[in-house]
């Protein structure tokens, strides 16, 4: 249905920034007073146009359509039969709120067709484009000190020194980690049960004396050890003191033990 | 037009070889004069160079000082044909640019509110053309960015300071709500 | 100074807006004179702004005619240049320079090596500063270019030559070996 509306405001319609600014050509277009708009016949107008919006199959943002929800809602409570109000309060224009927001909203319309106008006669207005001004370089000397410059030097070394030392730091981590290796340590058990005693382990990995690495790869050594045959464990209870004695039954007693360890 | 004393001379050469405004306090410096003195200097020459027959003219923006032809002269001018002819802005631009130079510094949502409409377009549109610029954020949950009038925006609109905008139109106050009741 | 006409004012305005030199045929066209008219217009012009109070003056080029401010203003429109103060050395400057003077010639590589740090900015401060200049590339491979302080150097320093540097008392250093137990 093409409608004469439709065809009226075709151009018009894209130049409407927001529901404002169509109520605004409304009520201006019915020479309405805009403190006692009547909203049965706005409303009407304004989704008039919204469907002529959809007719031309434009994009109605989403704004127009709370609006358009607005007004219904005003319409249906205008519609209502007037009640006799329990309070003061309730007896509220329904259109108040629209009218207060109209008002604001037409201030800066009214504004901006000045502003307009400021700016078409500005505009004739042309500036110049800078001349080439040199810098003025300030003829201050600079404080500098041959002193800093040796002292910058060696600081700069002795940062580069230090840098260098955390390597060598690294490298001792590296050597003593190296220490702790299950084959020291099995070499150090084996050691410890020549003597034919009785050995408790909390006593040679004392955890409070020892690393938590020794301790561990202690443990693993002395399974090992037991593995190779060359010692007997037992723990009397569980979590308790672990006891290793020399395996004096062991059948390769002729072997050295060591030699049995895969090299890690 | 009176003669031009030395000073007026100097201030039209500085301003003619800048171009670009030139602040009052730079001003007082080269002339010698104290800023005050400076300014009634300035505020005189203004007034020569409008009622002169001179084709430029001298304007205040921001408490700087920068030369421009007479916009009345802009049909010979745009002949030259070297003046790129700028852009009017659009009704959307006017609009949200009013809300923000009367509200300044104002967010987006307070534009928005009163504008019923979303405004993100028409926001950058403005910073791109430097017109408006954030200058900061509000102190409210979500820290909302502000938004301000610049410079470029009182030499286009040919304001000097925002004090020179014109007074916002008040609301009559309706009828209906003159009566409320008293307690 | 004489009135200014109407053709007068057009003429000053498209000559400032234009900055650059407007050609006799130009200006002709745009007040809607013959050129000689013209010409005579603009003779009598060039002698107005130059017997009047003016801080601008008009001159001929090649037939073109340019506004400019009057060489005898220079000393005032030089002041209108942004001073910029050389300031001291910032310590990454002098860290940088320091090891340029004690090991020159040397490579960017080289002395990011020491300090451990991109040097690019501050290399390119101090050869904006004339206190180091490349003086060669090096022969290795990449052909890195070589850095040396300059005679600047020497001058700001107050050295005749670079043995003059305080010599550097490395011994000061000490080794660090220590055992670092393990956790």
């Amino acid at each position: 249905m093409k409608s004469a509306l439709t065809d009226a405001c075709t151009l018009k319609l894209e130049n409407f920034e927001g529901p404002f600014d169509l109520l605004f050509y409304l009520i201006e277009k019915n020479q309405i007073d805009i403190y006692d708009i009547p909203i049965l016949e706005i409303t009407e107008q304004y989704l008039d146009y919204l469907s002529a919006m959809q007719e031309l199959d434009l994009d109605i943002a989403s704004e127009f359509l709370v609006m358009a929800a607005t007004l219904l809602h005003i319409k249906s409570r205008m519609l209502l039969p007037k009640r006799e109000p329990l309070v003061e309060e309730e007896s509220v224009d329904p259109r108040e709120e629209l009218i207060m927001k109209l008002l604001e909203y037409k201030k800066y319309k009214e504004c901006s067709k000045l502003l307009a106008a400021r700016e078409e006669n500005w505009r004739g207005a042309h500036y110049k484009l800078p001349e080439v001004i040199p810098d003025i370089i300030a003829q201050e000397e600079l404080e500098v000190s041959p002193e800093t410059l040796r002292i910058c030097m060696e600081n700069a070394l002795r940062k580069y020194r230090d840098k260098m030392n955390d390597v060598s730091k690294k490298m001792k981590r590296i050597l003593n980690q190296e220490k702790v290796s299950l084959r020291s340590k099995v070499k150090e058990i084996l050691g410890l049960l020549k003597n034919g005693v009785k050995l408790c382990f909390s006593k040679i990995y004392n955890s409070k004396e020892k690393s938590r690495l020794e301790v561990a790869t202690g443990f693993l050594a002395t399974l090992e050890v037991v593995r190779l045959g060359q010692a007997l464990i037992y723990q009397n209870v569980d979590f308790g003191e672990i006891y290793l004695t020399p395996n004096n039954k062991n059948n390769n007693n002729n072997k050295d033990p060591m030699s049995l360890i895969e090299d890690e | 037009m009176g003669s031009i004393n030395d000073t007026e001379v100097i201030i039209e050469a500085l301003l003619f070889a800048s171009g670009d405004p030139v602040p009052l306090e730079k001003i007082a410096e080269i002339i010698g004069h104290d800023k005050k003195t400076t300014k009634v200097i300035l505020s005189n020459l203004i007034y020569k160079y409008q009622n002169a027959s001179r084709g430029i003219m001298l304007r205040e923006i921001n408490n700087a000082y920068q030369l421009c032809t007479k916009p009345e002269l802009d049909e010979y001018v745009q002949q030259l044909g070297t003046v790129r002819r700028k852009q009017g802005l659009t009704p959307q631009a006017y609009e949200t640019l009013s809300i923000v130079a009367y509200n300044q510094p104002v967010t987006r949502a307070y534009i928005e509110q009163i504008r019923g409409v979303n405004s993100d377009g028409v926001l950058a549109k403005l910073i791109e053309r430097n017109l408006i610029e954030e200058v900061g954020r509000d102190d409210t949950p979500g820290k909302p960015k502000l938004y301000a009038t610049t410079e470029e925006f009182l030499r286009v609109f040919g304001f000097s300071n925002l004090k020179d905008l014109p007074p916002l139109a008040m609301n009559e106050i309706p009828e209906v709500y003159e009566d409320v009741p008293l307690d």
